[in-house]
């Protein structure tokens, strides 16, 4: 089998190029979803017959929350490739991941908090899916901190990717066993986060902002991706080239 | 190969042998997590039995995280890591061993002295099996999970914090479990349900665990 | 780092890697012992592309870097001790009697019974050396050998690295202090310094 | 000496913020075993606000403590310690310094976060201030003692191990007072008394812990 | 550990130790350095009994051990800079000149702007010799101070060792390596060997 294109695909200069050619291609997109979803779910979405106005803030919370563990996933894998093939650029991916996928964690966590003070009266609980949620959290922080305290770049790649794939084997663990851990208790569930059947005009701008938050999120990561690249190849001939 | 494992076995329990304050450092430690948490709440048995599961496995948590900073940063440092990478075995074998020395030297210890503090905490004797069980199985997973955290974090900086941060959450399983194990044992319930669980998470801890070691520490000693 | 840097020792040859410091020596010696990963390049041992890293390969060779690799709390002969029972090469006939053979070899059979931590930076390289005469690996891959010794522990490392050669071993040593070794035994293999 | 004191604060200040993420890992750490606590016990938060105060207070022990035991081993282990023994200085007053970039590394921003755990386990906005100025005098109490048994660990050959361990005990007053303050606080009392007693023990400290600190580090060097 | 040994010094001279591995040459210069306890015996500097303990008489001399007290994540100025603010010592003029021209005296200018972590053994010393060369201290005690050095390096070493003599100081080093010094500047002090 012909390996160049993998090659190419790997070589940082393609990359950069290419990175840059499609940010374009995700970003208009994105905010264009993003904006015609605001409008639709907080100017044409009808508020809730329970919750007024409050729920609107469903249209960050949600998608942050969803693409939260879907940044991991994308994560661990550029890791995985990093690690298996020797990949340099894979390893660029999952290291402009992590920030984004903290980021989305901490916008969940934040607008839920937001969202919990009015509808439990309270910040915090401790539910199942808060609670992973925040171990999350942390696993991305843990990930961030591994690799800024490693100077040698090929060693912080190779250890924090060995880091992000124990996490995904315990992700699903941690996940079952609180869940496991709070069934016992029965706390009142003021949370119902089970999907709700909605009316139509309110899903719809929820469809459209997850869409616009996924394109938004390869658009960071290509805008970052590009800035890692060019951070790991100063001192190559082209990073001199583009820069000047 | 199981010669050479057992050698890094040998080895680790005689060294911490011969600095006994090390060896109590952890225990020291349990012991003075579990007693000192009732002085913060209330000295009421009946409350402080609600407490005890989660006091007990927090405390032991962090005795053996805080011991296994130093796993294998002494070894990085006077250069006897090396001579083992370079042993010409599987690497993953005294990976295990290594652990198998600090579970020995701390999860062991941490267990048979949990009944004890478990009177403190007003823990009926009934409960002592179940509460010894959970304990021996859990401090399993808790060396390994800590194990690799120990390997990615060799030659950094103030490690032992970044070494909290990036095991304690992928401790949380171990921790639920355990402290439901006990909780049911306290309540005189059988707490089988809660060890099948723990011992899951071991095996699958045992198979793992090594592998990732012995590539953070391959990684690690570039 | 090096870049069309080529070599070959062949069994019996010795190889005195020298150079300015930073010109790279610690470096190729880690390298060759696969601590380091190279960029590119290969290394062949018996015609045969080996993986550094392999376990075969490891067996075949011993490092020994700037550091002495000794356990502080353990005495001179418990290290070797646990230097044989992990590379797995047990020497012929009694462990003991190797030990205290290879100990009275490098002068520091008094020193055996001491706990490392109170020796002298001299009296622990001894110890290593006759960690590395335990051994039976037949590449020897030193790291400034004679570094710290006395006139008598120079003399004892050139008469440890000829006894391994006349063996059919292979030594690479980097140093800058000279082996005491004739010329055409041990050839050297200069580095440039770069900036 | 003050020049010489400033230039050991600033050196290890730096040499935190080398690594940007660094300074957050003990934040990070205080969070995740404060976190640990509920899932050992409860998630219902009248139950956890009863417990807040020993889990806040056990975890900013833990945090301070973790950090502190490599303060002065990475200085024996390069020799800049050697260098700032023999520098001609007062040692106590070095040895202050190093402890006060500790304390601005760790006990502060510890301070500074522990409101927003404190939220996470049922604490009333009201008990805040009492909670940081309880914090805020409590590590700087932490980190004093903390740094003499981190002196004293690094003559291991002395037994200096025993008595880094003899230095747990002595954290129990500003653990017990601390609780106690945080606890009045939650209850909406006036916790003055027993700031009182966190200043008079933060007081003491100051004075007397640099000078065990640089008797430790004198024997320890040797 | 040593019985009956009495040596005096004077400024403009070197002192020379030498011995066997284990001799008691690091042992010696760390109790000059007051780092060792003597169970007996004193120092007299000008005559004077000292402690050598005491701040008054650190300022007037420094150590360097077998190891370069330097941190991995400073950079080698970074380092410097913090010696020269640690003991106090303002040179004369400009504290950044003062560093650049003892860079430059050791051969590590281009050296000065690299984390320590990444420097080679070799080149770790030649940083701490710059060090030495900023501080003001009249008494250089030097525990093998060749170790590890390129010949240049060495050279260094001679050329400071005898500028500081000529400055009316005083060099006490152990070693094993010659310092290519004339033998009268720098007599030898032997110590015996103990078993
Ligand atoms: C700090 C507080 C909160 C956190 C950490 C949090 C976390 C999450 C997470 C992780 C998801 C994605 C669920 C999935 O992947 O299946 C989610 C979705 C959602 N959350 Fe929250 N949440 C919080 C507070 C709230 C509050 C207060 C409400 C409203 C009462 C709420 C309503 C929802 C809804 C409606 C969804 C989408 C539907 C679903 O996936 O089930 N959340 N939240
Ligand atoms: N971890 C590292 N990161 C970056 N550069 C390094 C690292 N280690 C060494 N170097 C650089 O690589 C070069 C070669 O270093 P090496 O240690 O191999 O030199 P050496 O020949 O052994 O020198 P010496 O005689 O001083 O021991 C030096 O310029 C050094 O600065
Ligand atoms: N910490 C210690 N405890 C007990 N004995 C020690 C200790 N350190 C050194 N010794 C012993 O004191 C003697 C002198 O050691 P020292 O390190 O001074 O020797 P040295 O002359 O510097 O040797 P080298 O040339 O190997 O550096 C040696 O016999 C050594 O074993
Ligand atoms: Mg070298
Ligand atoms: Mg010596």
């Amino acid at each position: 089998m012909d390996w160049t294109w993998f090659h190419k695909f790997g070589s940082p200069p393609h990359v950069y190029r290419l990175a840059g050619t499609l940010t374009p291609w995700f970003a208009w997109p994105a905010g264009i979803l993003i904006i015609a979803a605001l409008y639709g779910g907080l100017v044409l979405a009808p508020p809730d017959y329970q919750q007024g106005d409050g729920f609107r803030i469903i249209y960050v919370h949600a998608p942050s929350a969803w693409l939260s563990t879907m940044v991991y996933a994308v994560m661990a894998s550029a890791a995985a490739v990093g690690l298996i093939w020797r990949m340099k650029v894979a390893h660029a991916v999952a290291a402009s991941c992590a920030g984004v996928g903290a980021s989305f964690t901490a916008a969940s966590l934040v607008t839920g908090m937001l969202w919990g003070e009015p509808m439990w009266g309270t910040w915090w609980v401790w539910d199942p899916r808060l609670v992973a949620q925040l171990v999350l959290l942390f696993l991305f922080l843990g990930y961030i901190g591994l690799r800024s305290a490693i100077d040698d770049l090929g060693r912080a790649d190779r250890a924090s990717a060995v880091l992000a794939i124990v996490g995904v084997v315990n992700l699903p663990i941690i996940r079952y066993s609180v869940e496991w851990w709070n069934s016992i208790h029965q706390t009142p569930s003021v949370m119902k986060m089970d999907r709700p059947s909605m009316p139509m005009d309110m899903l719809a701008p929820l469809l459209m902002m997850l869409l616009g938050f996924t394109l938004f999120f390869v658009a960071v990561l290509l805008v970052r991706l590009r800035a890692e690249v060019l951070r790991r190849e100063r001192g190559a001939a082209w990073v001199k080239e583009v820069v000047s | 190969m199981i010669g050479a494992a057992l050698a890094v076995l040998a080895r680790d329990l005689r060294l911490a042998l011969r600095r006994p304050g090390q060896v109590l450092q952890p225990l020291a430690f349990f012991a003075v997590v579990t007693v000192l948490f009732p002085l913060g709440y209330t000295p009421e048995l009946d409350k402080l039995r609600q407490i005890a599961p989660g006091v007990l496995w927090v405390a032991a948590l962090l005795a053996s995280l805080l011991s296994l900073e130093s796993l294998f940063r002494e070894d990085a440092q006077d250069g006897t890591l090396e001579q083992i990478l370079l042993a010409g075995q599987p690497l993953a074998a005294l990976a295990l061993a290594k652990t198998a020395a600090h579970w020995l030297l701390t999860g062991l210890p941490l267990t048979l002295m949990a009944p004890m503090l478990g009177i403190a905490l007003g823990v009926p004797a009934s409960a002592m099996p179940g509460i010894l069980s959970s304990l021996a199985l859990g401090t399993v997973t808790l060396s390994l999970v800590g194990a690799v955290g120990a390997a990615l974090t060799l030659g950094v900086r103030r490690g032992g914090v970044l070494l909290g941060l990036l095991t304690l959450p992928l401790t949380v399983p171990t921790l639920v479990f355990g402290a439901r194990a006990t909780e049911l044992a306290i309540a005189g319930e059988g707490p089988s349900g809660a060890l099948y669980l723990l011992a899951a998470l071991a095996v699958l801890a045992v198979t793992l665990a090594p592998l990732a070691v012995a590539a953070a520490l391959r990684i690690g000693s570039e | 780092m090096f870049a069309g840097l080529r070599f070959a020792v062949s069994a019996g040859l010795c190889l005195q890697v020298v150079g300015d410091n930073g010109a790279g020596k610690t470096t190729l010696l880690r390298t060759l012992a696969g601590l380091l990963e190279p960029d590119e390049g290969e290394v062949r041992w018996n015609g045969q592309r080996v993986e550094t890293r392999s376990l075969e390969f490891q067996r075949e060779f011993v490092y020994l870097g700037h550091q002495p690799p000794l356990k502080d709390d353990l005495t001179g002969r418990e290290n070797l001790r646990f230097g044989l029972a992990l590379r797995g090469t047990a020497p012929a006939g009694d462990a003991g009697r190797a030990i205290d053979a290879a100990l009275a070899e490098v002068g520091a059979t008094a020193l055996g019974d001491r706990l490392v931590r109170s020796l002298s930076t001299g009296q622990r390289r001894r110890i290593a050396l006759a960690a590395l005469r335990l051994t039976a690996a037949r590449i020897w891959l030193l790291d400034e050998p004679v570094t710290n010794l006395d006139a008598a522990g120079q003399a004892v490392v050139a008469s440890m690295v000829a006894s391994q050669l006349d063996a059919g071993g292979i030594v690479v040593a980097a140093t800058h202090q000279d082996l005491g070794l004739a010329p055409a035994r041990c050839p050297q293999l200069v580095l440039g310094r770069r900036a």
